[in-house]
């Protein structure tokens, strides 16, 4: 660690990794629900367990991504943070208000809390993902503000690299986009069309700018290769990433409403969404395979390998298989998409911000550059633990899908939705037990923090 | 290719014209025009009757206005860089600016054509065939803009860039051209 | 003035022509003309690469991979439209 | 290397692309709200259908059910419902006031949300004019 300002970033990875804790929680007992239907019914209905789920997935890799700016920010621009107050004050605000809005979830009916929060006076609740209540998104979007001023002055003070102002522009760019959360027309269709300028140009467009930043920067680290090479990769993968993520937007416009030419765009588009992911892999390999040292943070390694592998799997492959539009017609909204969306967001964005904190996270509790032999195994065998059980639960929601799509959606006698349910019970068992692994994964994850020795060296 | 001289058959990318980076977005260009003609051929071979009832309509007069234009361009561009390598700048200059001159007259037939076809009521929605080809059209006509400007840049800060630079702008308005040559017999002969 | 570049762009337009011709009049029916202008594009291709790129003889991989490119292309576009 | 492929020139793709491409897409966006008059429907946007959407959102329907294909997979889809119930909103109401307030033992059900009348009426009404949507003829049957 090279200035002591960094270390703020200590206590959002740590309330990151709780809240993780957190989502997988809920994801084993939404796993459950949908087997056992009955389970924790009224206390805990399906639709208030998801929205712990995907909520505290947002909320923790946004700790995630905060964490690592805080951390990054100061080492590019080779200076002290502007303000590690405000960077610990903010944390316990959002920590706060993340925390009393799970408890709002938890503890009210959902229309409770939307009346106990003046949702009527500007209503931005009950939409996918953005469920949290109007004065949570405010406190998001001071948050951020608070975040962006403590980081562009720290950036606007010092060395101006590549690697930050990318970062900058993608966090910047998180911040803008959600501002099109508190659009909420009245008309379902228009609603629709820029509910997706937050989700889509969130996931597949600025935070693949953080993304990369991120793997480029530890790659820099633990590699050392030459920076002007790693800085012309991450200017072109962002290239691709924008040039087809942008208009890519077009394959979330095919049955809501919007005009046929959606049609074409979005497949042309989003076809082509792989591409960046694709490059992203090669990067990570080809950085790798030319290091000019052995860094002894192995594990750091591995999970910047293992986030360019899984992001193309994940995002790349699976995000294809759906996103032509003959295609998407029969699969559209059915278990496909879950598991797109489950390997997807683990090999990006979860196993991104893993590897940011398995780099940083030693160098913070004071070692030189790595944990012990024995803490980093440990570490690994988490890795695989969760990346096996995540590959698993995407191939059985895949198998799901597929044959959801094709009892539902074709043949001459299509069938109810809940009867196509039944019939695919096997695939939810067997997912369920996937997820039950990714658990064991994660709190061996948390076990390696406490494994102590001697640090390791090349 | 085998009689490359040696030192290309060591190192083919030493010998790319441009910027790496810029052939790695023409490749990704070409495939999404690639992509495209695919869909478009697709609904062709699906939708025979009307996709010809409104190719019909087109004017291949002004398509083939503008193949030439684009070829002149291109032809233009190519020269304008042999001048600057010759150090020769007045030609350099002026031969950049017919290039322009030559893609305006494209950008002037295509609008011309536009506009004859919405009065007539055709537009970006409705017909199938004419969606299409103001998708793919209008896409094209946005990468010549783009084309116009990237060279008016050139033009600007040709001490600025060299060689290079010219040659990596120089490739891209060629790949726009090459994408023009394989849209008009699709979308207007065929 | 490079003359092998006028040279190429007289025999482009020149064949632009032929092929609009022969596809528009009838001459020799509308495929023959369709396949004059995609054999101008693929020729065009190469010529990206090294007639318009002054002359300088490119990689062949590169080369290679833009014309086989261009091909691939056009014979799926071919091979939807008339199998 | 360095000569080949620079770094001014990968950045200047990315800026110069990115802009070009968010000019197209705020193109299209204005093309879309132009022509989507015709496709939702908009006249039909009753006080009733806006307070419809107001209880589909504030009962957090999304986080079980998919609407238009969107949101959870947990329950049936519900942009095409309208239809699927005969195209009666008595049918839809008679479904949401019949959820059992325990549940179905081992089974999914539906909560019971104890809306009002006038909520039952408005959300039916949303449903009906979100079923139609021209959608291109999504979903492919009525199953959804």
């Amino acid at each position: 660690m090279k200035f002591e300002s960094q270390s703020v970033a200590k206590p959002y990875f740590i309330a990151a990794i709780g809240l993780f804790v957190g989502q997988i929680l809920f994801g084993v007992i939404l796993g459950l629900q949908y087997v056992m239907g009955d389970f924790l019914f009224p206390e805990i209905p399906f639709n208030v367990a998801r929205m712990v789920h995907t909520n505290l997935l947002i909320v923790w890799l946004l700790f995630g991504f905060m964490g690592s700016a805080y951390y990054l920010i100061p080492e590019e621009s080779e200076t002290e943070l502007h303000s590690p107050k405000l960077a610990l004050l903010l944390f316990w605000v959002f920590l706060v208000a993340g925390a009393l809005t799970i408890v709002g979830y938890l503890s009210v009916p959902y229309a409770t809390l939307a009346k106990i929060t003046g949702n009527d006076l500007l209503p931005t609740m009950g939409r996918e993902f953005l469920e949290m209540p109007t004065i949570t998104k405010v406190g998001v979007v001071i948050v951020a503000l608070g975040f962006l001023y403590n980081l562009g002055m720290t950036f606007l003070k010092g060395r101006k690299t590549v690697i930050s102002s990318v970062l900058m522009l993608g966090l910047i760019g998180l911040a803008v986009m959600f501002l099109f959360s508190f659009y909420n027309p009245e008309n379902l269709v228009r609603d629709k069309f820029y509910w997706w300028w937050v989700v889509h140009l969130w996931v597949e467009g600025v935070w693949e700018l953080i993304m990369g930043a991120l793997l480029a920067f530890v790659l820099i680290k633990t590699t050392g290769v030459d920076r002007e090479v790693i800085e012309k990769w991450l200017y072109l993968i962002i290239a691709m990433a924008l040039i087809t993520g942008i208009i890519g937007t077009g394959h979330h416009y095919f049955w809501i409403g919007t005009p046929e030419y959606w049609l074409v765009l979005g497949s042309v588009f989003s076809a082509l969404e792989p591409v960046p992911f694709f490059m992203m892999t090669l990067f990570a390999f080809n950085m790798v395979n030319k290091r000019r040292r052995d860094h002894p943070n192995k594990v750091a390694v591995l999970w910047a390998m293992g986030t360019g592998v899984m992001a193309f799997l994940g995002a790349g492959v699976w995000g294809f298989m759906h996103t032509l539009s003959p295609i998407n017609y029969v699969t559209h909204g059915t278990q496909l998409t879950a598991a797109h969306g489950h390997m997807a967001f683990y090999g990006a964005y979860v196993m991104v911000v893993l590897c940011m904190i398995s780099y940083t996270m030693p160098l913070m509790r004071g070692r030189a550059a790595a944990n012990s032999n024995l803490s980093q195994v440990v570490e690994m065998w988490s890795f695989w633990l969760m990346t096996v059980s995540m590959v698993f639960i995407t191939l059985f929601l895949t198998a799901a899908g597929i044959v959801q799509s094709y009892l539902q959606r074709m043949g001459d006698s299509p069938l109810p939705f809940m009867v196509v349910q039944e019939k695919i019970e096997i695939f939810y068992w067997m997912r369920e037990v996937a997820g039950l692994v990714f658990l064991i994964g994660l709190v061996v994850y948390i076990v390696s923090f406490f494994v102590k020795g001697e640090e390791a060296t090349v | 290719m085998p009689n490359t001289s040696s030192v290309a058959a060591e190192n083919p990318m030493t010998k790319l014209p441009g910027d790496l980076a810029m052939w790695v977005i023409i490749l990704a260009e070409l495939s999404v025009f690639a992509i495209l003609f695919l869909v478009f051929a697709v609904q062709f071979s699906l939708n025979e009757e009307l996709f010809k009832q409104g190719q019909a309509l087109l004017d291949t007069r002004a398509g083939l206005i503008i193949t030439l234009a684009l070829l002149s361009a291109s032809y233009f561009v190519a020269q304008a860089v042999a001048f600057f390598e010759r150090n020769q700048p007045k030609y350099f200059a002026l031969f950049l600016l017919a290039a322009c001159a030559s893609a305006l007259v494209y950008v002037v037939v295509k609008l011309a054509e536009y506009n004859h076809l919405v009065e007539a009521g055709f537009g970006l929605s409705g017909n199938k065939f004419f969606t299409y080809y103001f998708l793919i059209t209008g896409f094209h006509l946005l990468h010549v803009l783009l084309g116009m400007g990237i060279l008016i840049f050139v033009l600007f800060k040709r001490r600025h860039i060299g060689l290079h630079g010219l040659n990596t702008a120089a490739s891209y308005w060629h790949m726009v051209d090459l994408v023009w040559l394989v849209l008009f017999p699709i979308l207007y002969l065929l | 003035m490079k003359v092998s570049l006028l040279i190429v762009w007289v025999l482009l337009l020149a064949f632009t022509l032929a092929g609009f011709f022969i596809a528009e009049k009838g001459v020799m029916g509308q495929r023959v003309g369709w396949i004059c202008i995609l054999l101008l594009a693929s020729a065009k291709a190469q010529l990206l690469c090294d007639f318009f790129m002054s002359l300088r003889p490119v990689g062949g991989y590169w080369r290679l991979l833009l014309g086989a490119y261009g091909w691939v292309v056009f014979l799926l576009v071919a091979v939807i439209l008339y199998v | 290397m360095n000569e080949i492929f620079t770094k001014s020139m990968a950045r200047n793709i990315f800026y110069g692309g990115s802009l070009f491409f968010i000019l197209v897409f705020l193109g299209l966006t204005f093309h879309t709200e132009k022509t989507l008059p015709e496709r939702d429907h908009r006249e039909n946007i009753t006080e009733e259908v806006v307070l419809g959407k107001l209880v589909w959102e504030e009962n957090n329907c999304i986080g079980c059910h998919t609407l238009l294909g969107e949101g959870a997979y947990f329950a049936p889809e519900l942009g095409n419902v309208y239809k699927r119930f005969g195209n009666s909103k008595e049918a839809i109401k008679g479904f949401i006031q019949s959820r059992p307030k325990e549940g179905i033992p081992g089974r999914r059900s539906m909560p019971q949300f104890d809306l009002s009348d006038e909520e039952l009426d408005a959300i039916a009404e949303f449903l009906k004019w979100t079923s139609e949507i021209n959608t291109n003829d999504w979903p492919p049957n009525i199953q959804g």
